[in-house]
């Protein structure tokens, strides 16, 4: 049924009033507040971040070419290593998914017109440029040298950078995830379409919802956790330096209460994109749904039981590290659930190799070996030896990079058609796919021997015997920035030169494809009724879903 | 207004405030309290690192926190709880004559009495303990002069100013903000917005203001009241 | 080929607990291994056997299957919980250095190593130590925090500002291996690196003979206890304001509130820069703070001394 | 309305007895009846003034959601605070799980 929905009124696509065509004008967005405008507001700001983040992360992997330092001096590649961390942790990867295809999907997915508060919503966006402003004017007052982690008393007292800045830009970027967070949590509470329950959601809301938790419970933690630092550094006085008793183990902990259950802020909605994209492209209910459902839920609330393992080595009491080293592993056992499911809807599936699913299959791959090279890290005695090396460093990047990444590049694909109205061409999409999966696995593959070797992370000269292993990783780093950088002109390309995409271009199931492409400001002309469950791909035709 | 009309034919007769999105009143009003509601579980966690923060720094330095303590004045305190306490009850007192159809004038009343008890906290918390707290000498960052006789607890005695100053600055920032909202509800309040029907800006407000409350019941005894204050302790 | 064959895979092994480490590190390499290539063969062997053959093809549905939930969620638990008996007992074992370790000591400051032997030879960025002898070094840090790396011997810790913390180590082959800053520490953290020289004990001692210029740490260590007046208070024989601290060391002290607490470096370093944090017996608290008067290196001479004291009798007056 | 007043007296008579017994010798438990009764004030404030006592669950596994959460924090930080001075020995090691040697 859904392969054959012609446009409604046969209108043609070009002609029709979308969200897009309603109204022009710079005004019209900057006051905008549909949630479907917001979400591209929101896609507009990262993409320039994270091409703030790849400068300074290609500035880095030149630098690394030569063991003694190719390009710039240890001072400011400290900067650099710390822009990148600071901009791609809390001004790209926080709000990816969230902010751009949440906000655009979300109330699609559950049959609303708009989120709960649409003003809220757009009052989030400006508060998220607010902080990206403040973030860019540190980079440009003389940048920020304490890696995104802003270590007490190192960023509190004997940093010389903007500091302060870079902090507050934090502080106020969250105050945008907490109220995109709200916001999400009531939608999907009180906004569903009559029939749309809790089992017939999408596996991509129940991530958001999910996401949307650690928003609320985590954020402030660390909003008052750079509230206190930034305090410190202007007024000389505080709480966590050591010289009157500070402890600043305490700046860790409460920075990691927030920033470790941030790490799956940024896994979980893309494990909820994954979930629509293998769903839609092996036309298949996804296999123990409810498992992966709850698996979102237990994911989000273990995640804030976990923050220790960061500091095995800190200090920490023994006790404590045990505690955390258990439950660390607990939370490997969820992500586990979802790989083997995933896997296990590919069965007996009817499975096409169009683009998004590539790059939902990559994700698959990579996040399952970033999840396993996870287990090096809560095991306390390898720990030991991997904290603080370049293994580290590989390991978040697979999970952030090749899983974040991948399922972010996945879903914006996936959604294309809905969200512009337009098609991609598919052979330069598959292509792109593969040169970063390539790209990405000749980047940080070598870095986990790197790690094993002892190479400590944030060195800006390092031992020339890792010379070798750090030249492969820069070269598949220039591999990695060409694949991202196909994507961002062939996209841009379809705007204009794009075929029409018609409503359901891919004969997926879901809310968002029984609707025109690019949808009406309203969504929906009628409300909608859900009368089955979510990717009833082979189930019996159930009339009144869509009018 | 154009997307409005989309719907309009269903839903004709919206009471003034409704906004599109929503199907009926009942769920907007359901939306808007759970935000706030959710919105204080943010502010209690926001709270809570600062609380978390003072919990572990009281449990290693108690001696010198003993020593900050000791230098707050209780009666000022004890004061502006019962303050705060008073403007939570006129707080409920002008939700509960929104929602008993009682005249515009005695919502107002209501909220005006709130908002002189909240700048009263506001007042006496700057007027006879910052101000006094600054010619004392005991403002760390700003001025601060450690007593000859706090010897080599000097430091943590600052760091329990430090936590004073932060969790009341806190709190007094976020009774300016609840002002704020006190004042735009008294001029929706004069225009006529409010009615037994709709009035989800008076309660989720209300709520805020409770939080407040809230948050100072705790901050008395923690930062006033440690470690006693009988004669020797 | 030549570059690939100089490609290194595996750090060296020099310490008694690395091969411990290291046979854990390859039972996890298995097992990622093992997933990775069941997760990946498995993806590559379904897309090929059910692809999509023709553009209308809506498969049956498999319908949900419990017993292999319930598998997928047991199993990778089981493996879990032998990772982590497995990390966690030798992580245990390691945390308590053996009672006859040789102490040295390790001040961390921007940017450089400063190491000290007890018996007087300082060293900046190099640490001698003799083989097969257990070595705990106590480290403290001026600035911020740094983090003590020695990859061949696959110990690790942070270097706190305040506080002391300690590995032991016991190297196990000769040789010259990396010392590294773990922890990010500032503009030249990259270059806060060393050597660690493993020497047999007779080339040790030599070397600990022609290092040793000038005096034990202890000596110093008495020196500043005179020159800091500490010893007007606390005389020997028990009779002064404060506590002899003759046979101090090592043992269980009682506090003024009841508890006891045992007289190590942290205690001693914490009654020298923060008296009033640990108040001894029914000594009155007049003990003035020597924080900003002491730096860490003559803090960790006063311990020494102390320490020097624990073999005496002990006649303490309260 | 009766119920607004009496809640309200019962928070002035809570703070009143609260700032007595601050003067009262009860050594380490002034603290513990100082923290009992602003939780007992807490509560009285969510339950009437706060209407949670005529709300549905939902915004009750908020609150308890909200509170849960800031006692992990407590908790943890707390449990690593106070025992990081504890060296373990392998003797205690040995009792609680005694098959590690």
């Amino acid at each position: 049924m859904s392969t054959a929905i012609s446009p409604p009124h046969d209108v043609p696509a070009e002609t029709r009033t979308n969200y897009l065509n309603a109204s022009y004008g710079i005004r019209s967005w900057l006051l905008t507040v549909d949630h479907k405008r917001i979400g591209i507001l929101y896609l507009i700001s990262i993409t320039f971040m994270f091409m703030i983040g790849g400068f300074a992360a290609s500035l880095m992997r030149i630098h690394l070419l030569e063991p003694q330092g190719a390009l710039v001096q240890p001072e400011t590649y400290n900067r650099l290593f710390s822009i990148h961390g600071i901009v791609m942790v809390f001004f790209f990867l926080v709000p990816s998914i969230p902010a751009t295809l949440g906000n655009f999907l979300i109330p699609i997915m559950i049959g609303a017109r708009d989120v709960a508060f649409p003003k809220l919503n757009l009052l989030s966006w400006y508060i998220f440029i607010t902080g990206s402003c403040f973030v860019l004017f540190a980079i440009v007052s003389g940048g920020v040298d304490t890696g995104w982690t802003f270590y007490a008393p190192y960023s509190s007292t004997f940093s010389h950078t903007s500091v302060v800045a870079a902090a507050l830009g934090i502080f106020i970027a969250g105050f945008s995830s907490i109220l995109t967070g709200l916001n999400f949590v009531v939608t999907i509470h009180k906004m569903r379409a009559p029939g749309m329950t809790w089992f017939r959601l999408p596996l991509f809301i129940w991530a958001m919802y999910a996401t949307s938790l650690i928003f609320i419970l985590g954020t402030p933690v660390i909003a008052i956790t750079l509230f206190l630092l930034g305090l410190e550094r202007i007024l000389h006085v505080g709480i966590f330096d050591p010289a009157i008793g500070g402890d600043p183990l305490l700046f860790q902990h409460l920075f990691w209460f927030y920033s470790h259950p941030a790490v799956y802020i940024m896994i979980l909605p893309g494990m909820g994109v994954v979930s629509e994209l293998i769903a839609a492209f092996s036309r298949k209910r996804i296999f123990g749904y409810a498992f992966v459902a709850f698996s979102s839920l237990s994911i989000a609330v273990i995640s804030f039981l976990v923050w220790g393992h960061h500091m095995f080595v800190t200090g920490q009491s023994v006790y404590a590290g045990l505690i955390f080293s258990v439950l660390s592993f607990l939370v490997a056992i969820p992500s586990a659930v979802k790989v083997f499911n995933w896997t296990a809807t590919l069965y007996k599936g009817s499975i096409s190799y169009q683009a998004p699913m590539l790059y939902a299959l990559g994700f698959i791959g990579l996040f399952t070996m970033g999840g396993l090279t996870g287990l090096f890290l809560a095991a306390l005695a390898t720990d030991v030896h991997l904290n603080g090396t370049y293994f580290i460093v590989a390991h978040f990047h697979y999970v952030m990079v090749g899983g974040a990444v991948m399922a972010y590049l996945g879903g914006i694909h996936y959604w294309w058609p809905k969200i512009t109205g337009r098609m991609y061409p598919d052979l330069w999409a598959r292509i792109a796919a593969t040169i970063v999966f390539v790209g990405f696995n000749l980047t940080f593959f070598p870095q986990f021997v790197l790690g094993y070797l002892g190479m400590p992370r944030r060195y800006a000269v390092y031992p020339a015997e890792f010379q070798v292993l750090n030249v492969m990783s820069s070269a598949g780093a220039s591999i990695l920035a060409i694949g991202y950088g196909i994507p961002l002109i062939y996209l841009i390309w379809s705007l204009k030169y794009g075929a029409p995409a018609g409503p359901n271009p891919w004969g997926a199931k879901g809310l968002e494809w029984t609707i025109p492409s690019p949808p009406p400001t309203e969504n929906f002309e009628e409300m909608p009724i859900v009368t089955e469950q979510a990717y009833n791909y082979a189930g019996t035709e159930e009339e009144g879903h869509h009018g | 207004m154009g997307d409005m009309a989309a719907h309009g034919a269903v839903h004709d007769a919206h009471p003034p405030g409704f906004a599109h999105q929503f199907e009926d009143v009942q769920q907007q009003r359901d939306a808007g309290r759970l935000g706030m509601w959710v919105f204080l579980a943010t502010e209690i966690l926001f709270f809570g690192g600062m609380f978390t923060s003072y919990t572990i720094y009281r449990q290693l330095h108690l001696s010198a926190f003993v020593t900050g303590s000791h230098l707050l004045v209780v009666k000022f305190g004890a004061i502006n709880t019962a303050v705060l306490i008073c403007s939570s009850l006129t707080m409920a007192m002008a939700i509960r004559s929104a929602q008993t159809a009682k005249s515009k004038g005695t919502i107002i009343f209501w909220l005006i009495l709130t908002m002189a008890l909240g700048a009263a906290f506001v007042g006496l918390k700057l007027r006879f303990e910052w101000y006094r707290d600054y010619l004392e000498a005991i403002v760390p960052g700003i001025n601060f002069v450690p007593h000859a006789k706090w010897g080599a607890d000097a430091g943590q005695v600052q760091m329990f100013m430090c936590f004073y100053f932060f969790m009341t600055g806190l709190h007094a920032l976020h009774m300016v903000v609840g002002l704020g909202i006190l004042s735009v509800l008294v001029w929706m309040t004069a225009k006529g917005r409010f009615s037994p029907e709709y009035n989800a800006p008076l309660e989720i407000s209300g709520l805020y203001w409770h939080f407040v409350d809230i948050v100072w019941i705790f901050l008395f005894p923690l930062l006033y009241l440690i470690g006693g204050r009988y004669p020797g302790s | 080929m030549a570059a690939l064959t100089a490609i290194p895979l595996k750090p060296e092994a020099a310490s008694s607990i690395a091969e411990g480490v290291d046979q854990l590190h390859y039972f996890l390499t298995a097992i990622t291994l093992f997933f990775t290539v069941v997760i990946f063969a498995a993806i590559f062997f379904l897309m090929l056997k059910y692809r999509r053959r023709s553009p209308d093809e809506v498969p049956a549905e498999t319908g949900e299957h419990l017993l292999l939930e319930i598998t997928w969620t047991v199993i990778p638990s089981l493996i879990c919980v032998v990772i982590f008996v497995w990390a966690s007992s030798l992580y245990v074992q390691n945390a308590r250095p053996p009672a006859a370790s040789t102490e040295m000591f390790v001040i961390g400051k921007q940017w450089m190593w400063h190491i000290q032997h007890p018996e007087g030879p300082r060293e900046i960025d190099e640490l001698h130590v003799p083989v097969g002898v257990p070595i705990k070094l106590t480290m403290t840090s001026q600035d911020v925090i740094h983090d003590f790396y020695i990859p061949a011997f696959r110990v690790k810790k942070d270097v706190l500002p305040g506080r002391y913390s300690s590995i032991w180590f016991q190297a196990t082959q000769t040789g010259t291996y990396h010392l590294y800053c773990a922890q990010y520490c500032g503009a030249q953290h990259s270059m806060m690196i060393g050597w660690v020289y493993v020497m047999t004990p007779s080339d040790y001692a030599a070397w600990l003979a022609a290092a040793s210029t000038n005096e034990s740490m202890a000596a110093q260590g008495e020196r500043l206890f005179t020159q800091l007046g500490c010893s007007t208070c606390h005389v020997s024989d028990g009779s002064g304001r404060g506590p002899t601290l003759a046979g101090l060391y090592g043992k269980q002290e009682k506090l003024r509130d009841g508890s006891s607490r045992l007289v190590d470096d942290s205690l001693i370093r914490e009654a020298i820069v923060n008296p009033n944090s640990v108040p001894v017996g029914n000594y009155p608290p007049i003990m003035p703070t020597f924080k900003g008067q002491v730096d860490e290196e003559q803090v960790l001479q006063l311990i020494a001394y102390i320490k020097s004291l624990a073999s005496q009798e002990r006649t303490n007056g309260k | 309305m009766s119920t607004y007043v009496g809640v309200f007296l019962a928070l002035l008579v809570g703070t009143a007895l609260t700032t007595w017994v601050a003067y009262i010798d009860l050594g380490a438990f002034n603290t513990v009846v100082a923290l009992v009764i602003a939780f007992i004030k807490m509560t009285l404030v969510i339950l009437f003034f706060m209407h949670v006592k005529y709300n549905k669950g939902l915004t009750r596994i908020v609150i308890v959601a909200a509170f849960f959460w800031l006692g992990i924090m407590m908790t943890f930080m707390l449990a690593d605070e106070l025992s990081r001075n504890w060296t373990p020995t392998v003797s205690t090691w040995n009792t609680i799980l005694p098959f590690l040697r």
